[in-house]
């Protein structure tokens, strides 16, 4: 009787508490967005389930000596599994199209915009009875606007983890979104002359100048904004085992062990942060709506920055390609491209939109360095 | 110790400022010195022969395939592919 | 001359004790078994060097500092290294068989009364002058009657971890000698005449069914057996992985670097347990006795579960499948397979097997989660 | 502290009861879970011809292979699964 | 203004040290080696990246909390990353040459007086005003003789981490430089009708042989020199996994996921011990004096010893075979080829250099535990 | 504390003779142990084939490929590698 009585103490229905149940229903719409729809599935899918498995009464996953707790502390907390990540992204990423056309890095840098518009809207949220967010908590729900999951991850690991499970989940859940958010704001943006702008083809990129260039951002963070040090050189060494050609093992295992296995736990203690308390409360809507603002004025800021180029410029740019500046990679050069076909049947844009697309990733990065350098 | 209102939107107003400058500061930077890495190295003119000759030379001899070893090839790749990601518990 | 004599000192010989030399026989015999007559060699192997490497004098490899002690800490003390294979068994796992016939989970069920009735023999052993076995200790050996051994490491790692090494040696040895345990215990109870049935081909099953199954199991673990959770949720975690269909990738890291990778290290970890103090006791024998009863009596239980089972059953039911409920996947389903076609050349029971088989592993994972409410 | 053997006995006899029990009530509940589920998401008719042409579609355009190729595929990821295993230092 | 100023505080410009520029510049010029020079790159680039990445001022990679301290306190300060290194080693290395032949073993012996003359020379090298090395110092410093990177890893880890960094980059400096530093001392010592010397074909070697070597060398090691079993046991376990022939899963996964992860982690924790204060002093100079002494005396040494046994040997014995010894797998075995080919175009040495090769590994991780032994 | 400049040369020296001898004395021991080893587990004569025909029996029915398809597995296996090393970000 006893035994049988520990037993339904034992059990999840007499320990259920709402919260729970509804913390693993946000778990499975996540799973259900990755597999249905294919929202981000690499990490949406490991963040709901890590969302149910924290959420189970009783099984401690999440708590101290639990494994999701063990996984938390020793890859988020301490940020090395973002930066692993950044390190494979690093071995993945050809920098070919924005090395064919520099210039493309400003369109990187005016989609951060959406970043720093984004820190004010969140400041200005404290208006709103209920809602409160510190300069440190406005500043990792701004980083959303950087289209970069392993950017926001590590920022907010590092600033505002509190935060760290709703901001995960808004940046992936938009990343998937990017062919719903952005065309509107592209399309409202131009005129269909400017989407029919046909670009020149890039001219190949030397081998050396592909190997000196991860060396070459790694100097000028390291002289510029050290705070970004760990993001950028990660992404930096990624792409140099990659360009070298004299370590292909070696890029390889960035590439495809390491990011793999990393993606798992990240995605699995990142969703353990997905706890009633922490995600079931009115902050959590403030920051899935400043999570698409950020995403419109990126995009904007990009398509605008892209206008204003085109008319200094000597050969023509299409400003449907500044939207590409909010990274999201490849997402958003594949919605450019779309919006360009759409504009002109024999307008390609993808190569021309991967330029600002890598460019965001490092705009991004450098974003993050400053906040990290200003807010904490 | 908390800050107003006013004085944490002044806050966030001077590091929007500060930050775009900045990412334009950076990016910019990149710009000018990547152009200049471009022009320093450019493109040789038989790079692209060199690397294929170079690949080829360390992991075969048998020269191009035909279109009917391509067929061949194509379905090995494909099958070996599939048989690799099939998973088998053994 | 001083320092000759600290390099004597420093040698094997002048510090050899009888147990270490024991020990590192034990070692070789499992390394022996593994290579010659490939007893579950996986993890045999990996377990007989540990053994080794641990009883060698003055080297320290399982002592504070040394490696297999940073192994054991980092991996099987908070349980991540069998949650870890776990999560790639489930990777590998396809429970189509048990999903198109789902009565067999019943099966499953009835095959894991080798683990309780070993229990009892486990306290009645007590009686034996020299042995004595603690409730935990008892639960820790009788899981090895569930015959799967990372559910065996993880249920001992948590409640009998002095244990440990022999719990994993008897339960993947046995493992290994279900060809040879189990079928007289199946001819015993089976006439020839119920050998023969043959069975229905089996429906296929829709992806849907195969994606939700995952997330169903977890669920009504969460609902039912919290304690069970951490084992049951990374299996399920793998096999979603695998049937979802759009993260190919972290499937394939669980299924192949992330299973490898902790295989050498469990196995490593789990032979550096085996000191001649833990291991060359009457404790072991009583270990490696009731690990035989129980391969016994969990198979006895899923043939005479299969036969009444076949007695109310619309479509015939062949009693030998019971015998694959204790899992050890895919051995005891192979034998099954055999014993079906000795009996009749055209009755292959593979696919039905595979059901009680891979119900098994659940049965044994829900055993684990009932013993851990119940005794720690 | 320490448990008289009749104690453990009984602790024992009632932990294989409920324990029993326990399992066989998960996975009863699991069957008819299960049950439930394969009915309400049948087998669609055309499930593996789809799946077929969707892996065709992302891998090759290259058809069926006829036998002569099948033999040269088999033989060709044979060799490289040997090349791939015959480790060398490099 | 705060801020701009904050944010000029956070720039690297503010706090540059000419010592950190100078490590940027040994970082830049170790990676420039490895990428043109293809000087052993599969380390020393990750090597010259951690030191660029550890010498960026503010960003503390290196310091508590930042990756590369992570990754030096979890694998290098435990001895875990070499010891790693070693299984994937083992598992790569094929036996074969060395027991076709056994005799090769005294060449393996030979070549590692370089080791211990070195040690000497490190120890007169107080004698220079400036420099002071104490034993412990100069044992690990000689290892660099071993010609083998991860044992001088392993041993300075454990007995002079404030010389690491400089000991692992002149190890694997002088392994690139194989093809330089050794035939001029081959040539020096040897006729040219010494070198036109034939030797007889290799015989096969069995499968048993081959399984049962690993183990062999394990017992020995146990009995005779246990400080060196931590090193040779994982070269064993590797070696057993490979030829066993029934975990070929493990066998790989140490030979592609395993080594290749560990070597850029433990490439960057090697290489973020360059700091200025540890590398720019007269010391490094001495111990890159010393390093390039071992690899010539290591070298002569061998070839001397093969000279001798030619003397007494019934089959011929070609004296270059002796350079090999000193390991730098592959490296010596080709240059000796090489030589070999030089003096008579027919005379291929490859597989019989193989032997002294491979012994050589074996060689140097048993003087390293001799060091072990006696120094700390 | 510091041990003078003579004792630790002495002690070097002591160290290079006991050093130099136990990595003999080790590997003497260990030529003799293989020697012995290699005499008790010799190659058995069939042993070659034996592995090549154990390769086929698990991995393919399909018999030794003749020139042509060994040409086509050739490039097969380089256009695979190429293939698996040249990454794409997916
Ligand atoms: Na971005
Ligand atoms: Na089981
Ligand atoms: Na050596």
């Amino acid at each position: 009787m006893e035994d049988l009585r520990t037993l339904w103490l034992n059990t999840g229905v007499a320990n259920l508490e709402w919260g729970m149940v509804l913390m693993v229903v946000v778990g499975a719409v996540l799973i259900y967005l990755a597999i249905r729809h294919k929202f981000e599935p690499l990490l949406l899918l490991p963040i709901g389930f890590g969302a149910i498995l924290a959420n189970i009464p009783l099984a401690g996953l999440a708590e101290p000596g639990g494994l999701l707790y063990y996984i938390y502390q020793i890859g988020i907390s301490t940020g090395i599994f973002p930066l692993l990540i950044f390190l494979g992204v690093g071995a993945m990423t050809d920098f070919s199209a924005v090395l064919a056309n520099p210039k493309m890095f400003i369109l990187g840098a005016a989609a951060q915009f959406g970043i720093f518009a984004t820190l004010i809207g969140a400041v200005a949220l404290n208006w709103v009875p209920g809602m409160e967010f510190t300069l440190e908590q406005a500043a990792a729900i701004a980083i959303i606007g950087g289209a970069d999951g392993p950017t926001a991850i590590y920022l907010s690991s590092q600033i505002a983890p509190e935060l760290l499970g709703a901001i995960a989940v808004a940046a992936y859940s938009y990343m998937a979104l990017v062919p719903v958010i952005q065309p509107p704001v592209m399309r409202l943006l131009t005129s269909k002359k400017e989407r029919q702008i046909k670009m020149q083809q890039l001219k190949p990129v030397s081998k050396r100048a592909k190997i000196l260039f991860p060396l070459m951002v790694l100097i000028i963070t390291a002289f510029l904004l050290p705070t970004a040090a760990p993001l950028v050189g990660m992404l930096c060494l990624g792409n140099l085992l990659r360009e070298s050609g004299v370590v292909d093992r070696l890029s390889n295992a960035a590439q495809n062990e390491i990011i793999n296995v990393v993606t798992i736990f990240l995605g699995l203690a990142v969703g353990a942060q997905l706890s009633a308390s922490a995600f079931l409360n009115v902050q959590t809507l403030g920051i899935l709506l400043l999570g698409a603002v950020a995403f419109v004025i990126g995009t904007a800021a990009g398509v605008l920055m892209a206008k204003l180029m085109n008319v200094f410029s000597k050969d023509p740019i299409n400003p449907l390609i500044g939207a590409a500046g909010v990274s999201a990679v490849p997402m958003s050069a594949r919605v450019v491209n779309k919006e360009g076909l759409a504009a002109n049947p024999q307008n390609f844009l993808l190569m021309h939109a991967m330029g600002p697309n890598v460019a965001g990733v490092l705009g991004s990065a450098v974003a993050a360095g400053i906040l990290l350098a200003l807010v904490s | 110790m908390q800050p107003t209102m006013s004085s944490m939107l002044t806050d966030a107003a001077t590091l929007m400022a500060i930050g775009m400058l900045s990412v334009f500061l950076f990016l910019v930077v990149l710009t000018l010195l990547v152009s200049a890495l471009t022009k320093l190295a450019p493109m040789p003119a038989s790079a692209g022969n060199e690397k294929r000759s170079s690949s080829q030379g360390t992991q075969s001899e048998a020269g191009q395939p035909n279109a009917a070893q391509m067929a061949a090839i194509a379905t090995a790749v494909t099958q070996y592919r599939a048989a690799h990601e099939s998973p088998a518990r053994d």
